[in-house]
């Protein structure tokens, strides 16, 4: 397969010894592995997730996405923009849609960025990591990259809100997607076919403001993937992923439950079967160390 | 098959459906010239597979039973089974069209005698049941089917099954050498009654309808209640056949829902009244009936129907549209979430059984209509004068009740008689 | 005249109208036909003192106070699953957003609600350097109600700060520099123009 | 005719061959059955077999057909011979597919198929082959009562298909309601905005149309006749009086706004700025487009609120039971009168249920919603004055909070009221022709029966079925529009459209003698032996489609044209005058006679079982399709409707042995399913007084059960028969058989 090309929009999150640094490590892994070549928007800028609302008004917002995708037509006008985290994304595409449809918006937008310098053209599409893999490179090929298959390990898929609606991914349902259980089962390990709380929420930023309500929230979807007899969660987004890995001392105090479920992120999985080393694939990054993976990965 | 004769003072229904059937009747009784295609192997469409009406509980087969008798004793009526239009070129008083007729595998020797259906073994999912049972690979659609022939499933066709048909047979009705027959003909006018389709309940993907069992539509819930269907008349939960007397029916499943369809399918609050009413007769004062909905739509005079069930004591309502469904591991009952707008009440409430008020599609041929209509954003057919001697009838119109659906077609006929008239007058 | 008064001056009562101009994606409370399915589909619905359907009603009430003072749209996780499910398509969340922000601007929100401080810190934190720096922003998070709590809560999450230290996901560093864009004068000066922009819109529509 | 020929054809096929001694039956069929032609075949319903018997009749001359093999209901158009009469013997659903096929079985499945061959050959001897009435009316001119928008469609679709029509209007103007409105609810894509009526083409239309008669400020003073020969005297305000003939009769008589006077507590009457949907339309005309101002002073209307179900769907005194339909659309039009003049003016509709249906419904509504109409569900308590204008007093249902709001202005959605005259069912009459009555009616009927249509519900005069909405209760005269249940405009056209043609259809059928629905072109009619009649009314009084007079010696006139053909004034008739060519009480009785009475200690007791032809009779096929099974001992005759059975022949049948009789009919009462009205209801009396007869002979009353069957009872009505068989094994046998 040919090498492939996208301009990255690897987020905050993403920034070396960030909150999500470990995904970044493993991305680029993943990436290497799959001939897949990731050219980072220069001086990219926070997309303002989607709690940015109140300080920001509604232009503010869409001109933080703006600008990236401006600096990104830029950089490389022929490439589609890739995002790994869920908000970024969301947020990206949400920005595209919104200055499509209103050209009263996209001027008033252009009129902001050209103080930056940039104006925005708005003719890239915006993807998230995720469907590059189904979509340009496809299951049956990450499949062939496999070596060391993650036999024996039960995951459950928690593909979250973001990554699922309101886009999600071409053909999967918002209620049920199935992508995220195909990848584990690509990479050879048993996916959780029916993990009820595969796409509630997690609380999202409100994670910080607002930890009681979150953390009920968390508990829940835990507890649901030990029900269902998962060794780990698996998670395309950061946010997800933090929630759920880094609370789970504190649910334990609040809720007294005994939880120690290592949480993942998709490229982590996809890396170890991969044969790469439990370091390039950011095992280390796990606070609840994946220890099944560290196995397969140190073997 | 035989030649059909047809001029330009004939008049084509296509569709076999109440509407359909009205529509051919009304006009041959009033001594016009009428062929009536239906794609099915039998006459009948969606109210066959209906167990009572609404609202006077009544049950659609006895009108079936007129109906085919006014057929059989009306002798400028043509019915073909198996036919689809193909084709239609030409214009008002002066069409032509062409219809295909796929092979039935058994000619009019048939005497309905059910020897062939004894001797096959293969079996499938049962079209007349919605998939709940299953039908031999030789079979008279449904006990009231007309024409009363039996029909070869394709499937069997090349395999041992065909061959001890055929033999089975003493009347040599099986003829395995059928093949697809393409007719064109004149016609004057053209009746549309293509009728309507329930929704894919599986798109409805909160309700979970491809994931969780006792989630069924109410065209299925109809069946249950036929004594021949297939369960034997029972109300009963499709994951462990255990009766459900504690039922949920969701209103507008699909229905007024731009993810969806976008029009309000009209029948479908009188439909579930009344199937709360099956419900009561069969389970009494154990059952247990909650409705879920937006607007209860009991239109004009019906309207008692509606108010005699709220004043059951075991029937309630509540006006919400379900967020979600979920399924309790141990008992399979469907869980219903989702908050009642009337003050703001949460709930999460189990079911033993969860009936989906499923929406009326208008059934358009997969290819799109074989003449330009003029259609409105649900794809129901307009009455407008482009649309020249093509008429719409019944659900092709628009989300009807059999009661509107029957003033439809009755109209639609003489819409086309008048065309037909005026291609007579025209020839003296 | 406060802003408030203001817009109580032009709108006169007509409570729906004043949010179709100024409340993004306001035009489309009209439409909402009371399902209640957003509100049966929110993660949070229990701690909504209001569900965003019954909004839209009280909204069409003129019920203005109640609505602009209610803590119920900071409730919303963007989980989108509302939007996901309403029947007649109405982008639920960015209006909640959206009520959220103009009722911020009105300064109607409420005072100690930690979801408005925290967007704000949020917000605050990346329109410095154009991106976010995780520790500050956790730290202001845990002080902003003053320094007592804010060394109670940083010991709670003391822990959680730690292990994240330890997996490389948190650095000491961001306290000094950290991350950011380069061009910040060219942001800073793009998101000052946005906002001018936007009042600018707000200010003209409607009258 | 010629003298009478019975050809008796005994069918192999379907394992009749297997399971009976077909030989014996052809034997049967000549000796017992008095057929002079008898023959057999292998496959009687094949092109061969119908050629054998239709040279048989073109050769052989033979006029009876007697055809022994399956049900009446299957291959009836291979055995559809002109000209003759033909009895179908069951044999196959009716014997072998109804009983097991077992050895020591095989005598009694043997003699039910040969008293079925016995039957048809009864049958065939006591019938003569319909030709169709004699005095048939051909008049082609259409009658329309009501000239608002559905009278004026019946009108133009009438002329349109070729028909003169003659338009009565009770007014000076034609239009009707929808006349008077300022502009209609979207009858077409897109429906988003009003629309201006279609009053203004439809007059023009008549206007120019030389088929269609108008009569202004007139009414319908008298209506006789039939179908194809109706008369109706037509007079006008001033007196004068046409009598003019026609062949069949639409009423769109329409409706009558409700009067708001009764809802005071909704501040009608007491508030001028409380209007009803029509004046709010007058108010519309008025502004012309214009500001609408309201009626106290003529302010500028700002705020309008629309209150839903005004005196509608609620059962306090003086109000409509029922919803009106169309008032959620109008008033989302009438809320668009404002929002289109000013989209400024706030516009509010309380409602309990939003009923919008269909895709022109729900469009219109999101439409409503688009102009930023405000919605909400509302449960009003009062209406009372505020200080610029009524105050509405209402619970918010979705907020739970009661509220009150001041309105410039109030409009009540209130409904329809049908325009149906006079209520038969509740009018004493004293002599016929005769009634007391305080409203008008519409067509002032000389109808034995009663001056007007039967209402169904709430004043409605709708058709009781749901498959056949145009089945009316009088022969030719078809109601459409509002005047048969609550519509709006895009219905009313519709219904007004498919009346004209059963209208049209009813004419020609009775150019040709046939019957109309349900038991279309059957041509038999009733014949009447005037010597025998003994005057006592039962007919009269009984035919459900009020289709037979009475002259001045109180004899009945048959009007054959309206006649439905079901046989009711048949079964009623006690002295057994009133007969049909191919279905009397002979043609029965002598079925019932000529089965094989085994003697009383044979042990072979006799079940008569008389069934609904389209109900109960299907229900046992089906069964027998099924595989179920019932005694051997019945013996099953359908019968037209159970409404047709005389007496006699359950006296007969008792008297000449029959140890029990099973009469199946439809099911009875407000929800009656029986296509001919009161079939079973009648049945139910009648059978009644034959317990006296048991009675007099000492006999048990369960030897005779008359049972509700629907065609559905596949199940049950084998069941029923065989209860009956245990019964009569607990009675023991009947001791009247010689």
């Amino acid at each position: 397969m040919a090498k492939k090309s996208y301009s990255f929009y690897p987020g905050c999150s993403s920034q070396k010894a960030a909150s999500s640094s470990n995904y970044q490590v493993s991305v680029d892994t993943m990436c290497q592995e799959l001939d897949i070549e990731l050219n980072e928007i220069p001086d990219w800028n926070c997309c303002s997730a989607s709690i940015g609302y109140a300080g920001g008004g509604e232009l503010p917002r869409l001109a933080l996405s703006a600008r990236n995708m401006a600096l990104s037509e830029q950089a490389h006008g022929d490439q589609d923009i890739v995002a790994t985290c869920a908000a970024c994304w969301l947020s990206t595409k949400e920005t595209q849609e919104r200055l499509n449809d209103n050209a009263e918006l996209m001027a008033d937008t252009n009129t902001a960025l050209a103080e930056a310098g940039l104006t925005l053209r708005n003719d890239k599409k915006v993807r998230h990591m995720v469907e590059v893999l189904i979509e340009d490179i496809g299951y049956e090929e990450l499949g062939s990259h496999v070596k060391k298959p993650l036999e024996g390990i039960k995951i459950a898929g928690y593909v979250g809100c973001q990554t699922n609606r309101p886009f999600g991914i071409d053909g999967e349902s918002f209620e049920n997607p199935k992508y995220l259980d195909k990848l584990i089962e690509t990479v050879g390990a048993e996916a959780c076919d029916n993990y009820e709380k595969k796409v509630s929420c997690c609380g999202g930023a409100l994670a910080f403001s607002e930890p009681e309500k979150s953390q009920a929230l968390i508990k829940d979807i835990i507890e649901s993937a030990y029900d269902n007899g998962a060794d780990m969660i698996v998670t395309p987004c950061p946010v997800c992923q933090m929630n759920t890995e880094v609370y789970q001392e504190q649910i334990n105090a609040t809720y007294g439950t005994k939880f120690k479920m290592p949480v993942v992120y998709y490229s982590t999985l996809m890396s170890v079967a991969y044969g790469k080393s439990a370091k390039e694939s950011a095992l280390n990054g796990q606070i609840i160390k994946a220890k099944q993976l560290e196995e397969i990965a140190n073997k | 098959m035989s030649e059909v004769i047809a001029t330009n003072q004939t008049i084509l229904v296509v569709g076999g459906g109440i509407s359909g059937m009205t529509a051919a009747l009304e006009a041959a009784e009033c001594g016009k010239q009428v062929i009536l295609v239906e794609k099915n192997p039998s006459l009948g469409g969606r109210v066959s597979q209906l167990y009572k009406y609404f609202p006077k509980l009544c049950h659609p087969k006895c009108g079936m039973e007129i109906n085919l008798r006014r057929i059989k004793a009306n002798r400028n009526l043509r019915v073909m089974a198996m036919t689809e239009v193909s084709a239609i070129s030409g214009d008002a008083g002066n069409y032509s069209v062409t219809l295909k007729t796929s092979p039935r595998y058994v000619n009019e020797n048939c005497t309905s005698c059910g020897a062939c259906g004894d001797a096959v073994e293969a079996e499938f999912d049962s079209e007349y049941n919605y998939s709940l049972g299953k039908r031999k690979g030789a079979y008279l659609p449904f006990n009231q089917a007309y024409p009363e022939r039996y029909v070869l499933d394709p499937a069997i066709i090349g395999t041992d099954d065909a061959e001890k048909a055929k033999a089975a047979c003493k009347y040599d009705a099986i003829d395995l050498d059928m093949a697809e027959a393409e007719n064109t003909i004149t016609v004057g006018a053209i009746i549309w009654a293509t009728g309507w389709k329930p929704y894919d309940a599986g798109k409805i993907q909160p309700y979970g309808y491809d994931r969780y069992q006792n989630v069924i539509t109410s065209v299925e819930f109809e069946r249950m209640l036929d004594p021949h269907g297939p369960t034997g008349g029972k109300i009963l939960r499709p994951s462990d056949g255990k009766e459900a007397k504690d039922v949920a029916f969701i209103q507008c499943a699909g229905s007024r829902d731009q993810n969806h369809l976008k029009h309000c399918s009209r029948i479908c609050c009188m439909a579930s009244l009344k199937q709360t009413t099956y419900l009561r007769e069969q389970y009494g004062d154990d059952a247990k009936g909650t409705v879920y909905y937006i607007d209860i739509r009991a239109i004009d005079r019906i309207d008692d129907f509606y108010q005699k069930v709220q004043d059951d004591s075991n029937i309630t309502f509540t006006k919400s549209k379900v967020a979600s469904i979920t399924e309790e591991k141990d008992t399979g009952n469907p869980v219903l979430h989702g908050v009642d707008t009337e003050g703001y009440h949460r709930y999460s409430n189990p079911h033993e059984l969860v009936v989906l008020a499923i929406g009326m599609e208008p059934s358009v041929p997969a290819d799109g209509f074989p003449v330009e209509v003029v259609l409105n954003e649900e794809g129901f057919v307009e009455l407008d004068e482009a649309n020249g001697a093509f008429f719409a009838a019944g659900c092709s119109s628009d989300a009807l009740d059999v009661n509107r659906a029957v003033q439809s077609a009755t109209a639609s006929a003489l819409r086309a008689i008048q065309v037909v008239n005026k291609v007579a007058g025209a020839e003296g | 005249m406060s802003y408030n008064n203001e817009m109580i001056e032009k709108y006169r009562g007509n409570f729906l109208k004043e949010v179709q101009d100024n409340v993004e994606e306001g035009d489309w409370v009209k439409m909402c036909m009371q399902c209640g399915v957003c509100s049966g589909s929110c993660p949070l619905g229990p701690h909504w003192d209001h569900p965003p359907q019954e909004i839209f009603m009280m909204i069409r009430a003129g019920q203005r106070e109640e609505v602009l003072e209610s803590t119920s749209m900071w409730m919303c996780t963007s989980c989108y699953n509302c939007i996901a499910r309403c029947p007649r398509g109405l982008p639920i969340t960015h209006i909640m957003h959206g009520l959220a922000t103009y009722s911020k601007r009105l300064g109607l929100a409420p005072q100690q609600q930690p979801t408005a401080k925290f967007a704000q810190l949020f917000w605050n934190n990346l329109a410095k350097k154009g991106r976010v720096n995780e520790l500050k922003l956790g730290l202001s998070l845990y002080f902003m109600n003053g320094i007592g709590e804010g060394i109670k809560k940083s010991l709670k999450m003391k822990d959680i700060g730690l292990g994240m230290l330890k997996a490389g996901r948190l650095t000491p560093m961001e306290m000094i520099g950290g991350h950011s864009c380069k061009d910040t004068k060219g942001f800073q000066a793009m998101l000052k123009k946005a906002q001018e922009l936007e009042e600018a819109r707000i200010g003209k529509s409607g009258s | 005719m010629a003298d009478m020929k019975i050809g008796a054809y005994v069918c192999k096929g379907c394992g009749l061959g297997e399971r009976l001694d077909c030989d014996e039956l052809a034997t049967i069929a000549q000796r017992d059955g008095k057929a002079q032609v008898v023959q057999q075949h292998d496959f009687l319903c094949s092109a061969e077999g119908v050629k054998m018997i239709q040279d048989d009749i073109d050769n052989e001359s033979v006029n009876r057909v007697v055809i022994g093999a399956c049900s009446r209901r299957a291959k009836s158009e291979a055995f559809n011979f002109e000209g003759v009469t033909i009895s179908r013997a069951n044999l196959r659903e009716g014997v072998i597919w109804i009983r097991p096929d077992e050895d020591e079985l095989k005598e009694t499945t043997q003699e039910m198929a040969a008293d079925y061959i016995r039957m048809g050959c009864a049958e065939a001897q006591r019938s003569t082959p319909p030709a169709s009435e004699q005095e048939k009316g051909s008049n082609d001119n259409l009658l329309v009562v009501g000239g608002g928008i559905t009278g004026m469609t019946a009108a133009i679709e009438a002329a349109k298909t070729g028909y003169p029509v003659t338009l009565v209007e009770k007014t000076g103007e034609l239009g009707g309601a929808v006349g008077k409105m300022w502009k209609d609810v979207p009858m077409h894509t897109p429906y988003t905005d009003p629309v201006d009526t279609a009053v203004a083409d439809m007059v023009a239309a008549i206007e120019a149309d030389s088929k269609i008669t108008v009569h202004l400020n007139s009414t319908i003073t008298k209506t006789s006749g039939a179908p194809g020969r109706f008369s109706a005297d037509i007079s006008t305000e001033s007196g004068s009086t046409s009598t003019e003939n026609f062949g069949a009769i639409i009423q769109a008589s329409g409706a009558t706004p409700y009067d708001a006077n009764q809802l005071p507590e909704l501040g009608y009457g007491k508030s001028k700025d409380v209007v009803d949907r029509m004046e709010l339309e007058q108010l519309a005309i008025a502004a012309n487009g214009g500001p609408i101002k309201r009626p106290s002073d003529g302010k500028e209307v700002k705020k309008v609120t629309f209150l839903q179900c005004a005196g509608q769907r609620s059962d306090k005194e003086g109000h409509l039971n029922y919803c009106s339909g169309d008032c959620c659309l109008t008033s989302i039009k009438q809320a668009m009168y404002f929002k289109d003049q000013n989209p400024d003016i706030e516009t509010e509709i309380l409602f309990d249920d939003l009923r919008t249906p269909g895709a022109p419904g729900e469009d219109f509504y999101r439409s409503g919603q688009e102009k930023m109409i405000t919605f909400r569900k509302g449960k009003v308590s009062e209406v009372v004055a505020g200080s610029n204008g009524p105050l509405v007093k209402f619970k918010d249902m979705i907020l739970d909070q009661d509220m009150e709001e001041e309105a410039d202005l109030v409009v009540l959605a209130t409904g329809m009221v049908a325009n149906s005259g006079v209520d038969i069912d509740e009018v004493p009459q004293n002599e016929p022709g005769e009634w007391e009555v305080s409203v008008d009616s519409i067509l002032n009927l000389n109808y034995r029966q009663g001056k007007d249509l039967p209402h169904l519900k709430y004043g409605f005069n709708d058709s009781h079925f749901i498959c056949f909405p145009y089945e009316t209760r009088r022969t030719g005269i078809y109601t459409c529009g509002p005047v048969r249940r609550p519509m709006d405009t895009q219905q009313a056209i519709e219904d007004a459209t498919g009346a004209t043609l059963k209208a049209i259809q009813s004419l020609e059928s009775a150019k040709i003698g046939r019957a109309a629905h349900p038991r279309s072109g059957d041509l038999s009619y009733p014949i009447f032996r005037k010597e025998g009649c003994t005057q006592c009314k039962r007919c009269t009084v009984e035919c459900p489609f009020g289709a037979i007079d009475e002259d001045e010696k109180r004899f009945p006139v048959f009007n054959e044209s309206r006649c439905r053909r079901c046989g009711t004034c048949m079964g009623a008739c006690p002295v057994r005058v009133i007969s049909f060519e191919n279905y009397s009480c002979d043609t029965v009785g002598q079925q019932i006679k000529n089965v094989d009475m085994p003697d009383e200690f044979d042990e072979k007791p006799r079940i008569l079982v008389l069934a609904c032809e389209n109900d109960a009779y299907p229900a046992l096929d089906m069964a027998a399709q099924q595989g179920s099974s019932y005694s051997q001992f019945a013996r099953v005759i359908p019968v037209r409707c159970l409404g047709s059975v005389n007496t006699i022949w359950v006296t007969d049948a008792l008297n000449s042995g029959y140890d029990g009789i099973v009469l199946m009919g439809c099911q009875k009462g407000d929800d009656y399913q029986c296509h001919f009205v009161k079939g079973s209801e009648m049945a139910n009396i009648r059978m009644s007084k034959v317990d006296d007869t048991l009675e007099t002979l000492s006999l048990e009353k369960e030897r005779v059960e008359t049972y509700e069957v629907a065609i559905t009872d596949i199940e049950r009505a084998p069941r029923l028969i065989n209860d009956m068989a245990e019964a009569v094994e607990k009675m023991g046998m009947s001791p009247f058989k010689f």
